[in-house]
């Protein structure tokens, strides 16, 4: 079991160049099956003992993918996706940053009626540490097995989350990076459903940011969630009106802030952490307090 | 990417939006000519990355083409400083002539992406002129809004419903609902991340116009826009910011605080202002080194943070995942024996090849602060910028 | 109970001209609810004692509208369409012919993620004769209310296979006219389906024509129902490659004829009927031999 | 509304989707100025809306421009006659002169729209020039799909994938990927409700051209695509079934048989086909009168069947919903005291007003057969057609 990928995940990568190699091969050498790589125009060709395929359909007929891993270059990153959807796979990740936000927007209109559930894009993928099954850029040695599951817009951040559970001997269930664009595939809330779905999930953090309000959206759902919420909102010292990296994080009217963020989650029943540096102490507490550690 | 309201007007038209009759002027010359043509009261408005440049004294009534002409002159070379855009204000080097109008009535209209269904959505309010959250905070009702679903792009009853909404019926109707649906049609084709009209006025004569407009363009779609890429003007952006973008720099934002920051990855550099607050600091910047490769962006980085005198003590916290740490400690170590930077420097490194990355910094003698946790290092930082401060307060 | 409309449907006319208030009238004298129509800028004027408005959404909030009749010319047809979508309406009937066949593709994409059902377009409507509840253009007298329901592409022959049944005292629970153009929103299937589920309805009438696979999407679905079907395809004597009026009308392929569609019929278990003078007789000996007369 | 292959190729040029050198010409002058102009072989094609003109000696290879003049002047005026003709054949006026391709490969590829789905579906096949009916009932296999989703629409992927499945990798990949792409934008920008690319061609130089094209456009849509519209070509078309459009009539199309049919929308209109089959006859035309609601059409619709020399008899069989029986027996009252029909008729109404309709009949005092059912209808009708011809193989 686990979030979106386990041991029978079989990850075709799309736009097979300088990234997508490198994270294969670190995937590959954490125990994770890439099955293939897709650069059209390049089919019948073997990197790094990898068979690369003209068309994610190739993928999926002659080596079963059932992940796309997608670092295909942004202008075009959609036509990428909307091939993975085209060939039904059913979790695509998409890590490729600086999407148009049009082309976002005719992407998850297109994927409305497909089977296909898109992660991101600009986001660090997803990894499952129990089953060794990693799609995505994330560093691999910071995490370890376990019971804790981690969703945040921000990459970085999710390693950070990550890293301070694992010095705290807190191991992970999974790490799913939502990705930090103004449109992406799946929110913070359908992947808090994913975690509470996981009988290997006994608590969840949870990374926002100021912008936007699927905070306040993820909140709704804490509400009805039977394991406990650790929540971070990064950008709460932010001066506003900047837009600050991700497109998300501008402050757009007053649900936008950190405040009303926290204050969403924490009336959700949520543990709310202000300083980025006690995420792991918190959900350490956390666990301990419900009898999960 | 933001353009001056001469422009926006100028891609509004293209799309049938109708503005009013005027041109941009660089000199009161021009300002003068374009007022003859115009053959009447005329506005000559300041044009910079700001609003509320009335208060500002950057809009101005002129009777005729020779007052038009004095207008501009005291306009173009003066630096608008509104609360927008913070006490070292923006050059203006350019007015925009126009008709005066006489107006009626003044309507709100914008067109923005909103994130939760995926779609854009027009805003209308016949609450015209205002500070539109205001009027979103106060009379939530006054507010009418419609989404743009990709799969059949926008319809006519979409136009006619907020035409509808705020009054805009009878003979408006009809010219209303093209004018929202041209409105539409310009964000969609020019990949806008915002376009505001505010007012749309229903002048005396019973004509709409937009009195103001701004335009933003999505950055990543600058590659397919390139006619509106090449209208940016870089006199509106901060130098330190502009130098950052030049380097490659994913994103690079002038802060009040003294400690430098060189993180990578927004969230967490975002993450890196609220920790360093939590020791009881502020940050100078925010700087997001993105996935950037190769030492020399990293050597980018710091001189731009180095060469800036409010900054006390530089904190690069490094979490590799795309971005290697080791590539990151080859930059900084550069950078400092360059004397690029002198401040003291405080480094966290975790992630990817973070062994091999430590060693460099090891291996290259440097007298820094060194740390493992996120926390930590934000101390050290805010210690190191106190210290600093101190001891130039004692010398 | 009944298809779609019944005596709580409250009708909105879209395209309140000429037609329109004719085929208003002639539902209130038969008991309908028309409760307004909606001409833009007309609102405020009040025609044949209905009420007028300028949108749709204030027939839903103003008179509770829940039936849109969409009478609105084809260049408008599809917009219209849209605005009984946006505003929620449950079931949009539209009779409109001659709309642009990509006007309907993206109406139809639209309405994929939206409540709306759409009957149509270039169709008779929806009546149901037991609640005296009608949308649509279908003449009233020929109707008789009864257990019989009856669909088809085409308007004239609904009126046709329904004055077949009432001269032998066959009565009808309702009919769905799914419109006779290519892309239609409401598909033969879907109003099986809606039949199949119809308490009051013991058997149905389906009508179809060359051209198109509906038919033989139809008969999939007749294979699991509990009602029998009683099944005409028009056009069997039409020569290929034509365009009959309708534009489904034209034999594409081997699927199109009227041979494949009855065979796919037949071996669904519908009773296929050849000489369409025979709809009703045939009704007549399948209610008897199942004991539903 | 079909375009001649020439307008086809215009469309497909405009869009970016190359196609041979070549022009119209009227003329054999013209004929022979253009293969001059093209400098080399070329082929002189009959512009005619059918296929297999070929077998016709509709198309010729032409050594140089004195014998393109010549083979011009022979099919110019020719009538051609197919399979898809009919005997009667089709008028030539114009040839489209093209250069000469030396074919190395043809690729079938083509556009129409899949009501299932409701969706544009692109096809295409390596079994390029061939009939794609045939190729799809024997070798399904060789037929690849792709829709375009209104919603995103066409994406380069589904180029790709096309390409590649016909087998177009390599050199040809981007070519025909973006030539795919163009032929979809031709087909939704034009309303098309079929465009046909048969064959695509890979000549012995490497090139791709679309070497034959159809192009239909949806005749629902042409209120907004004028200039297409304007480009019908009515001597393509039928004179009976012109003469029925102009009068506003639905739809009319001749058929083989003896009994001339007048009915109210397009299914009722086959099932009486379908009737008159079943009662021993043939019809002698479809005519779908629509729902227009005055007697002047239904007198044109009369006109055009009484005045067709195979009709023995007339079925009008009439359904009134928005159509009403009372105007229809109007009309057709007029039209047989006018002396416009002289063939037995037979009337069966039912539906809106059928009382008052009844009356007209009643009260016009006229010859007709009349019945309520629609079995009924058919088989009098069938029989009156018999009589008439008895009756004229005895005289």
């Amino acid at each position: 079991m686990g979030v979106l990928m386990d041991s029978n995940s079989r990850v075709v990568v799309q736009g097979f160049g300088g990234a997508g190699q490198r994270e294969a091969k670190t995937s590959l050498a954490y125990g994770t099956q890439v099955v293939c790589g897709v650069t059209p125009g390049r089919g019948g060709q073997v990197i790094e003992g990898v068979p690369v395929l003209n068309t994610v359909r190739e993928a999926v007929e002659q080596h079963g993918a059932n992940v796309s891993l997608i670092f295909v270059p942004a202008p075009f990153a959609a036509d990428a996706i909307l091939e993975a959807a085209d060939a039904e796979i059913p979790t695509a990740i998409c890590i490729t940053e600086g999407i148009p936000v049009l082309d976002m927007m005719r992407v998850k209109r297109a994927l409305s009626t497909k089977v296909t559930r898109l992660i991101g894009p600009n986001c660090p993928g997803v990894i499952n540490p129990a089953e060794q099954a990693r799609a995505g850029i994330m560093p691999v040695d910071v995490y370890l097995p376990g019971n804790v599951g981690v969703i945040s817009r921000s990459g970085t951040l999710v390693y950070e989350a990550v890293d301070q559970l694992t010095r705290l001997g807190i191991g992970q269930s999974g790490s799913v990076g939502v990705g930090g664009d103004p449109i992406i595939g799946t929110s913070q809330r359908e992947a808090l459903e994913l975690f509470e779905a996981d009988p290997d999930t006994a608590a969840v953090v949870l990374i926002g940011e100021i912008g936007g309000t699927a905070e306040q959206e993820a909140a709704e759902y804490v509400k009805q969630m039977s394991k406990p919420v650790v929540a971070f909102i990064g950008g709460a010292t932010a001066p506003p009106g900047r837009r600050m990296g991700h497109a998300g994080a501008i402050i757009a009217g007053p649900a936008g802030t950190a405040a009303a963020k926290q204050q969403a989650l924490r009336e959700a029943g949520a543990e709310v952490v202000e300083n980025p540096g006690e995420i792991g102490t918190t959900m350490q507490r956390v666990l301990k307090e419900r009898g999960l550690a | 990417m933001k353009l001056h309201e001469y422009q926006a007007k100028e891609v509004l038209a293209r799309f049938g939006v109708p503005v009013p009759r005027g041109r941009v002027a660089r000199t009161p010359d021009e300002a003068e000519a374009i007022a003859k043509e115009l053959g009447g009261r005329v506005v000559v408005k300041a044009q910079a990355h700001t609003g509320a440049r009335g208060k500002a004294g950057g809009v101005k009534l002129a009777a005729d083409p020779a007052e038009a002409k004095a207008h501009a002159a005291n306009i173009i070379g003066m630096t608008l400083v509104t609360h927008q855009t913070g006490p070292q204000g923006l050059p203006v080097s350019s007015v925009l002539v126009e008709e005066a109008i006489d107006i009626e009535r003044e309507i709100y209209l914008s067109v923005a992406i909103d994130n939760s269904p995926g779609m854009p959505v027009i805003i209308a309010s016949a609450q015209g002129g205002m500070d539109i959250e205001e009027v979103a905070a106060n009379t939530p009702d006054a507010i009418h809004k419609t989404w743009i679903d990709p799969a059949c792009g926008f319809q006519p009853f979409q136009g006619r419903q907020l035409a509808f909404a705020v009054g805009l019926d009878g003979e408006h109707l009809n010219p209303a609902s093209t004018l929202i649906g041209n409105l539409a049609k310009s964000f969609l084709d020019s990949d806008g991340s915002i376009v505001e009209i505010n007012p749309l006025v229903v002048t005396k004569d019973g004509r709409l116009l937009a009195a103001d407009a701004k335009f933003s363009i999505d950055e990543s779609a600058e590659f397919r826009q390139q006619a509106l890429a090449e209208q940016r003007d870089r006199s509106q952006e901060a130098e330190k910011e502009l130098e950052a973008h030049d380097a490659g720099i994913q994103n690079y934002i002038k802060l009040d605080g003294n400690i430098g920051c060189l993180v990578n990855g927004a969230g967490l550099a975002m993450a890196t202002l609220d920790a360093i607050k939590f020791a009881g600091g502020d940050a100078a910047n925010f700087l997001d080194i993105g996935t950037a490769n190769n030492p020399e962006a990293v050597v980018s980085a710091l001189k731009i943070i180095g060469s800036d005198p409010d900054v006390k003590a530089v904190l690069i916290n490094i979490f590799g995942g795309l971005a290697r740490t080791d590539i990151i400690a080859e930059g900084a170590v550069q950078a400092i024996n360059q004397g690029l930077v002198k401040q003291p420097v405080v480094v966290r490194l975790a992630g990817t090849n973070v062994e091999i990355g430590k060693q460099v910094l090891d291996d290259a003698g440097l007298d820094l602060g060194r740390a493992d946790g996120f926390a930590e290092a934000a101390r050290m930082a805010v210690e190191a910028a106190q210290n600093a401060k101190n001891a130039q307060n004692t010398q």
